[in-house]
């Protein structure tokens, strides 16, 4: 089961590939934030009972409701155009974001492990490495954060991968995760956006040698 | 420092000089007589114990470098009366004078090669403090840091040198290089002295290590340029002679390398020298002449160590050593002659000048001495060094197999290049700046400078020509010295040596009696000519009436038809505009000479790697992205490596199964 | 204790945060200056005793404290004399000084935690305070520089969570020990090794970000040129510090371990490029903050090869570090007084520096001889035992390279140094320079005689806590 | 060899002139010119200064010197001690440089240019000189001039030959040095060619009649080198007729020369006088050769 949930996260990321529309961005986010909660229902659900709440609060309350939300009010609030305008071609990050999964596939391949269920490391690196890739082939700063937001969730879904050793970590993750995710967004909607008006990053490359 | 007034603060210097001086030499006369101090000072974790040792080469450096230092001390308070305005700088400039001076003689007996490296470097960066005194010039800071940054190249080497040594015999003592010598195979301790020689070069200033030297010295104060072009370089052959002491190695190989090397480098400085228009640039090539001159000493001593060839070594060490004093004196000497043309014209271009011998008698008068002896013409002290380098070669070349044979030959060669061509350059420098008739007219009025100035000019050039006349004093006292050298060697030709060396006794006399003939012949010919009618009338033009200063011989034209020869080997920028037309408009013609090596391994490197450099610059472009990508690509490369290799191995495979 | 100096700096934080006087805001500076050196002092007192289960003073953990206290106290105290210091409103004291004092707070508790983790929280604390001293100036360059910062150290710092979860892997049916590092460090041979190495990749790229290697270093150069110089003096100081510390206790764990070749492999190619970055950059920069940032990114890729190297040249590093850190923080307080006598970052913009502040320019003049290891520098001892362990290595391929590069950096250093010190720059008008008193200068050349004391003659404490900090390594 | 020195440019004349077919004057003629010359008073340029009148004497004393540590036959001179040629080309270089310096001190461009080629020529000669008699003293093992020439005999035919081309080379050095054809003309009249004679335009009265003098005496000098290069260790009573035998076809061989070459261009002296180092290192080698010194 957590197997179909996470090669749908994995499809998500190719959806995001090809997306064009900052709200099907934050559509895509939502969706991710279901998915992480249906894996963390069935991986962690024979935990504690407090954890495993605190885990569901923070898939439901924040990754599905919160922070899109707020992403949809800081758009709005900012008036940042719709359109995404990635520096590269949605093909090509098509392209890219496949082989970045075929490689992630092939390094698990390598993996003999009892421990690690492979579909969670595939998903988590390959959420990884596409949140880094998109982060640095879109152009707005917004996009930036909704990458970064992606990225937190492949890292919870490889916390989850070892959360029924150690919880604390799980836990961890997830304090950065809501801290840093919240500390962005509010940086964002504060100072960021005031001085510059379109979110354009290319305004935040001014320090340079 | 920078509260007492400027006067008290020149007293002051003066009295911490003339501790120091005397502090030092009673250790060093003890040593030259014969008993070497020994103190062991407790050092550090860090550094260990730390001897301190005062044998009698140091001893003999230590007297070089204290005359040298006094003297321009005093030279140097009056030279510096003329920027009295920066008081904080001129204190500074004078702590960093003491602590040179200090530091050189630590560096003359310190036997800890840590404690070595850290006094070198002080004494460097100290001198280089000196050197950028008048630091409202750009090109004085651009030559100040030319040389801290070469010095600092040696420093690395000799870095590199002295852990090669404590990582062999894990101690920072110089014993532990002769510990070393006995260790390693002979090709490593030959690699170990390369190493050294090539650190203590830059510092000295041989080929090719010498680019710093042109600069430097012409952005100092005239003192400045005296004691570093006086002592400062001969620290770097202390360093070579004490190395050469420390670490028994294939005498023969590193003797020809430093032969070959110093007769370049002679030839080489002084071919540069002659062309130069800049009076103290032209200083600076002699000193790099000179340091070849030592060099080849040097080597020549080394070769009779090789060859167990008693009198020649001792004869070239001899040689050596005293070049080291005799340059030190009478290059101070031209360049605080220099400092007092400067302050009286304020320029240093040679061009420029011309009948100053009218305007300041004194200071062309001890210029003029001081030609003499660099030029190694006797009755002047340059002559006895130079001599007993020539015979120590000449017995070299006598008694020997072929190789010392070509090595003297080609060391006589050079030696009598460089004697010729120095008088050429001395002809050159003192005809056009104190002879003839002005060639540029100063706004302002020339007068000889004052005597205190004058007077440890006096007293240098009275020891110039003491050494020339009484040598033999000098030489003993060389003895013990250069005995640390060759004191292994079997001496059963005692004798010759001594003869060797007593010949100088004997052209002291015939100094003495050439001088004396001259005066007589000067004494007949007063007596002659005294009642004689003397009339005094315009210079014979050829029958041209209306002689004026732009007729006579300028520098650049007395030396036009050497330039023409030298041109094969050097390089010159030339910008002329010639005549043309009937009616002759504005012409001329400036040549401006280039140091083809630093050209060629200084410059154009240097450009190369600035352009290479620059082609990196895009990394920090200051757009985000970037900086994620450059993480991303680490990660990236550092997961796939590996499995590159295992996609190999299973292609090989797969190959193999067809 | 360690809870107490915990919830105490917290308090002082807030109450800075809250309070608007100026007095007031002197005695709480104060007082947590009180508290840091007492806590040091313990610290120092109980070593390698466990307290709270997470956190345990060991040889490094005291040795990167005792820098950071002294580094503190003359960066908390010589705020005072920067002359933007009145176009401060009281609300941005409060929240500097609040920031400063959560600053030193998450630096010491890093340096302390013995669990992985909560070292990686502390950094996550720091980069958060770091990211309100750069915001400190509110204009377009200092949101810029703190959103970047602030991204990229997130991004980091997400690798090295990667990183743990993989360690955690790696323990594989072990992980019930828990993963302190003496447990780490104990279980280090049996680890798997490709987890091992994939962990080592996520934490080593991550703490780059903190400690200034390739690839993570860009952000952090635009954060020290941005910030307040004190902060900036602690950034490129003891923040560092607290990079080497994450990295340097994942090496050891990996030393004990099969894949300790690789890993200096590793190490020593990022470090050298490191330094040919630097290099570059010092060429080409003509912000002397900026400057001062990347020749840290030099020193600290000469101390990564000082610890990839091995041999002497693990002692050399952690030598080289702490120096670096007294230099360097001491150049940039300098950079303060630059900076109130021109008005400008700009090297063009400084020149004739020895005639305006004489005590500064000759503070200056010795610091160029520190920063670029010319002796008496105590840089050089440190510099001279990693070219001994190169050369023991014959490691020449590192060596040669290695030495031109520091060269063209001395080269440029001077020119740069000697530009702001001499020579006079053109349209700089003389009026309305206010003297700088020397006392100001005076920490500055009490750090610089600390730089020389340890380096020629360091105590035997101090020798021997570098000594038992390396003493697990395979010399 | 004062006596002989007298002679010399006058047997040199003479003998130009009976070549060139005309009765030259008498032998005795420069020494009356000299003689005169000492007797005249002097005029001085207004822009010279002590060392114009210095540097005459000095010129002279220096040969003189020089002249007193040749030996003579048995008879060897007042100095001489282990590598006296040094101090002998040496002190020919003091006077030199003197005499360079006064002629800048007039600063006239015709004595500059002057200066300037005998400084360069002289310069380059120098090498030529020093090989040559290093590799005369490896031929006998000695190092002063007396020693050198007792021990000098000519025993194989290769010796002869070295002798030869020895004897050539110091020919050719008292050509530069003295700065006669072909190196440079005397009797020109046009300064613009001159060496010697450009830088001497200015000197008057005692002083020019010093340098003549003195110029007589270098003839000698070079002379009594190849005389000492054939008379071995004969006693005195031989020596001096023999002296003046060879001095006598010294000056004529050289008045043949320069009466049968003519002056090279400017360019080509510095070629001419490098082909003398040449010429001295081939005897080098072959003295090498001889005392077979290459297979060690």
């Amino acid at each position: 089961m957590t197997t179909i949930l996470l090669i749908v996260f994995i499809i998500s990321l190719l959806y995001f590939a090809i997306a064009n529309r900052l709200m099907t961005y934050v559509k895509i986010l939502a969706l991710q934030g279901i998915l992480l909660f249906g894996v963390a229902l069935i991986e962690l659900i024979e935990i504690n009972v407090l954890n495993l709440i605190f885990i569901l609060f923070e898939t439901i309350v924040v990754k599905t409701i919160a922070i899109p939300l707020f992403m949809r009010y800081i758009i709005k609030k900012n008036k940042i155009t719709r359109e995404a305008e990635p520096y590269v071609s949605y093909f090509a990050s098509l392209i890219s974001i496949t082989l970045i999964i075929i490689a992630t596939f092939m390094i698990a391949n390598y993996i003999h492990d009892t421990h690690l269920n492979k579909i969670y490391f595939i998903a988590a690196l390959s959420a990884l490495f596409s949140g880094l890739y998109f982060i640095s082939t879109r152009r707005k700063i917004i996009t930036h954060v909704i990458c970064y937001v992606v990225i937190e969730n492949g890292v919870f879904i490889l916390s989850l991968a070892v959360g029924h050793n150690m919880p604390m970590l799980v836990n961890l993750g997830i304090l950065l995760d809501v801290f840093v995710s919240i500390f962005l967004l509010g940086i964002f909607v504060n100072k960021v956006g005031d001085v510059i008006d379109e979110g354009d990053v290319t305004q935040l490359s001014k320090i340079k040698d | 420092m920078p509260i007492i007034e400027i006067k008290h603060k020149s007293i002051l210097l003066i009295i911490t000089e003339l501790f120091i001086v005397i502090f030092s030499s009673i250790f060093t006369i003890q040593a030259l007589t014969g008993n070497t101090t020994r103190i062991l000072l407790v050092g550090t974790i860090v550094t260990g114990v730390v001897p301190i040792v005062t044998d009698p080469l140091a001893a003999w450096f230590i007297l070089i470098i204290n005359f040298t230092f006094f003297t321009g001390a005093i030279y140097g308070v009056n030279y510096m009366k003329a920027f009295h305005a920066q008081k904080a700088q001129l204190s500074l400039h004078w702590i960093s004078y003491l602590l040179t001076h200090i530091c050189l003689l630590a560096v003359c007996v310190v036997q800890n090669m840590l404690v070595f490296l850290l006094v070198w470097e002080i004494m460097a960066i100290s001198s280089f403090v000196m050197v950028i005194f008048e630091s409202e010039k750009p090109k004085t800071i651009k030559a100040g840091i030319n040389y801290l940054i070469q010095s600092h190249i040696g420093v690395l080497i000799l870095t590199i040198a002295f852990g090669w040594v404590y990582i062999k015999s894990g101690s920072f003592l110089f014993d532990a290089i002769r510990i070393f010598a006995h260790t390693v195979s002979a090709s490593e301790s030959f690699g170990l002295m390369l190493l050294f020689f090539t650190g203590f070069a830059f510092k000295s200033g041989f080929i090719p290590f010498h680019t710093w030297l042109p600069y430097a010295h012409p952005a100092a104060p005239a003192h400045v340029s005296g004691v570093m072009s006086g002592v400062l370089i001969k620290i770097g052959i202390y360093g070579i002679l004490r190395m050469l002491f420390l670490l028994p190695t294939n005498y023969v190989a590193i003797g020809v390398v430093i032969l070959v090397v110093s007769v370049i480098t002679g030839i080489y400085g002084v071919m540069l020298a002659i062309v130069q228009h800049n009076l103290k640039t032209l200083l600076a090539y002699h000193s790099i002449e000179n340091i070849g001159i030592i060099g080849i000493g040097i080597g020549v001593g080394c070769l009779g160590i090789g060859s167990e060839n008693f009198p020649m070594a001792v004869i070239g060490f001899a040689g050596a050593l005293l070049h080291t004093l005799n340059h030190s004196l009478f290059k101070s000497l031209l360049f605080y002659g220099a400092g007092n043309v400067y302050q009286a014209t304020h320029s240093v271009n040679i061009e420029s000048f011309g009948g100053l011998i009218k305007r300041m008698p004194h200071t062309a008068f001890l210029f003029l001495i001081a030609s003499l002896a660099i030029c190694g013409l006797p009755p002047f002290n340059g002559f006895i060094s130079e001599f007993l380098i020539y015979s120590g070669l000449i017995s070299g070349w006598i008694h020997g197999s072929f190789i010392y044979v070509f090595m003297s030959v080609f060391g006589v060669f050079g030696l009598s290049v460089i004697g010729g061509l120095a008088i050429l350059c001395f002809t050159k420098a003192f005809g056009t700046i104190f002879l003839g008739t002005p060639r540029h007219t100063f706004d302002h009025e020339i007068h000889e400078s004052n005597c205190m100035a004058l007077i440890p000019m006096y007293v240098i050039a009275t020891l110039i020509v003491a050494i020339g006349i009484f040598p033999f004093y000098f030489v003993q006292a060389l003895w013990l010295p250069i005995q640390q050298f060759t004191g292994s060697m079997p001496n059963e030709n005692m004798l010759a040596v001594l003869t060797s060396l007593n010949v100088v006794q004997q052209i002291g006399i015939a100094s003495l009696y050439f001088i004396a003939l001259a005066g007589v012949v000067w004494f007949i010919r007063k007596q002659l000519t005294k009642d004689r009618v003397i009339t005094y009338n315009e210079t014979w033009g050829c029958g041209y009436v209306a002689p004026n200063p732009k007729m006579q011989y300028t520098a650049s034209s007395f030396v036009r038809t050497y330039r023409k020869l030298a041109e094969s080997i050097l390089q010159f920028h030339k910008y002329k505009k010639e005549i043309k037309g009937i009616f002759p408009n504005e012409a001329f013609q400036t040549i401006l000479p280039l140091d083809r090596i630093e050209t060629y391994l200084i410059n154009a490197p240097l450009k190369r790697i600035r352009y290479w450099l620059n082609r990196f610059s895009f990394l920090q472009n200051g757009s985000l992205q970037f900086y994620i990508l450059y993480g991303l690509l680490f990660i990236m490369v550092l997961i796939t490596i590996p499995f590159i290799g295992h996609f190999y191995h299973f292609m090989v495979h797969l190959l193999n199964t067809f | 204790m360690i809870f107490f100096y915990l919830v105490s700096s917290l308090i002082f934080a807030s109450a800075l945060l809250i309070n608007r006087n100026a007095l007031i805001n002197k005695l709480l500076v104060l007082g947590f200056l009180v508290l840091q050196i007492s806590y040091t002092v313990f610290t120092f007192m109980h070593q390698n005793v466990v307290e709270a289960t997470y956190f345990m003073p060991d040889a490094l953990a005291v040795l990167m404290t005792v820098t950071l206290t002294i580094i503190a106290i003359p960066t908390l105290l010589h705020r005072y004399d920067y002359m933007y210091k009145e176009q401060d409103t009281p609300n941005n004291q409060g929240l500097y000084y609040g920031a400063m004092v959560i600053f030193v707070m998450a630096l010491t508790a890093g340096y302390l935690a013995s669990y992985i983790a909560v070292t990686w929280i502390f950094v996550e604390i720091t980069t958060l305070s770091a990211s309100v001293l750069i915001f400190h100036r509110r204009n377009a360059g200092s949101i810029e520089a703190t959103w970047k910062y602030i991204f990229v150290c997130s991004i980091s710092l997400v690798f090295v969570f990667i990183g743990i979860l993989l360690l955690s892997l790696a323990m594989g049916d072990q992980y019930g020990a828990g993963m302190q590092y003496n447990t780490l460090i104990r279980l280090a041979p049996s680890f798997n090794p490709f987890w091992l190495k994939l962990a080592f990749i996520f934490i080593f790229t991550g703490y780059t970000v903190k400690l200034g290697l390739i690839p993570m270093y860009t952000a952090g150069i635009d954060a020290k040129d941005k910030a307040p110089t004190p902060a900036a003096a602690l950034f490129s100081s003891v923040l560092m510090n607290l990079g080497f510390v994450g990295i340097f206790r994942m090496y050891l764990i990996t030393a004990h371990s099969s894949i300790l070749g690789w890993v200096n492999t590793i190490i020593l190619i990022t470090a050298l490029l490191s330094v040919f970055i630097a290099t570059v950059y010092m060429m080409k920069v003509k912000n002397i903050k900026r400057m001062l940032a990347y020749s840290s990114i030099e020193h600290m890729g000469i101390v990564m090869i000082g610890i990839g190297v091995g041999g002497i040249g693990y002692y050399a590093a952690i030598l080289q570090l702490i120096l670096h850190s007294f230099m360097k923080s001491s150049l940039f307080l300098q950079v303060g007084h630059l900076y109130k006598t021109f008005k400008s970052k700009e090297i063009f913009a400084m020149g004739n520096y020895f005639k305006y502040n004489t005590s500064g320019g000759i503070f200056l003049l010795l610091a160029f001889f520190g920063i670029t290891a010319i002796p008496p520098s105590g840089l050089f001892i440190s510099e001279f035992y990693i070219i001994i362990a190169l050369v023991k290595a014959h490691a020449l391929i590192i060596l040669i390279p290695l030495l031109s590069l520091l060269t063209i950096i001395t080269w440029a250093y001077g020119k740069n140094m000697f530009k702001i010190l001499f020579i006079p720059s053109m349209n700089f008008d003389k009026t309305g320079i206010e003297k700088s008193n020397p006392y100001e200068t005076l920490s500055h050349y009490l750090l610089l005689a600390l730089v020389v004391y340890l380096g020629f003659f360091p105590p035997t404490t101090f020798v021997a806590l570098i000594q038992t900090t390396i003493h697990s390594l395979p010399i | 060899m004062i006596i002989a020195s007298l002679f010399i440019s006058g047997i040199i004349v003479q003998t130009k002139s009976i070549t060139s077919g005309r009765k030259g004057p008498g032998i005795m003629q420069p020494m009356k010119d000299i003689v005169k010359l000492l007797k005249k008073g002097s005029v001085y340029s207004k822009t010279t200064s002590w060392i114009f009148q210095l540097a005459p004497t000095i010129y002279f004393s220096s040969i003189l010197m020089a002249m007193s540590m040749l030996p003579l036959g048995g008879s060897r001179g007042l100095f001489s001690f282990n590598g006296d040629f040094v101090f002998f080309a040496y002190i020919l270089a003091t006077g030199k440089f003197f005499n360079i310096i006064s002629a800048l001190d007039t600063g006239s461009s015709f004595e500059g240019m002057g200066a300037s080629r005998e400084a360069l020529f002289s310069m380059l000669a120098e090498p030529a000189f020093f090989i040559l008699m290093g590799s005369l003293a490896l031929l006998t093992g000695f190092t002063s001039f007396d020693a050198i020439f007792q021990s000098l005999h000519f025993g194989s035919y290769i010796t002869y030959a070295l002798g030869i081309i020895a004897t050539f080379i110091l020919l050719m050095l008292t050509m530069i040095e003295n700065s006669r054809m072909p190196v440079d003309d005397p009797k020109t009249h046009l300064e613009l060619t001159m060496i010697h004679e450009a830088m001497i335009l200015d000197n008057s009265g005692f002083d020019l009649g010093l340098i003549f003098q003195a110029t007589n005496l270098k003839f000698v000098l070079y002379g009594m080198l190849i005389v000492n290069m054939f008379i071995g260790n004969l006693p005195l009573y031989t020596t001096i007729p023999l002296f003046f035998v060879i001095q006598m076809a010294f000056g004529i061989s050289i008045g043949l020369i320069e009466s049968f070459i003519a002056r090279y261009r400017m360019g080509h002296n510095a070629q001419f006088v490098l082909i003398l180092s040449s010429l001295s290192l081939l005897i080098l080698f072959s003295v090498l050769l001889i005392s077979n010194k290459f297979n060690s």
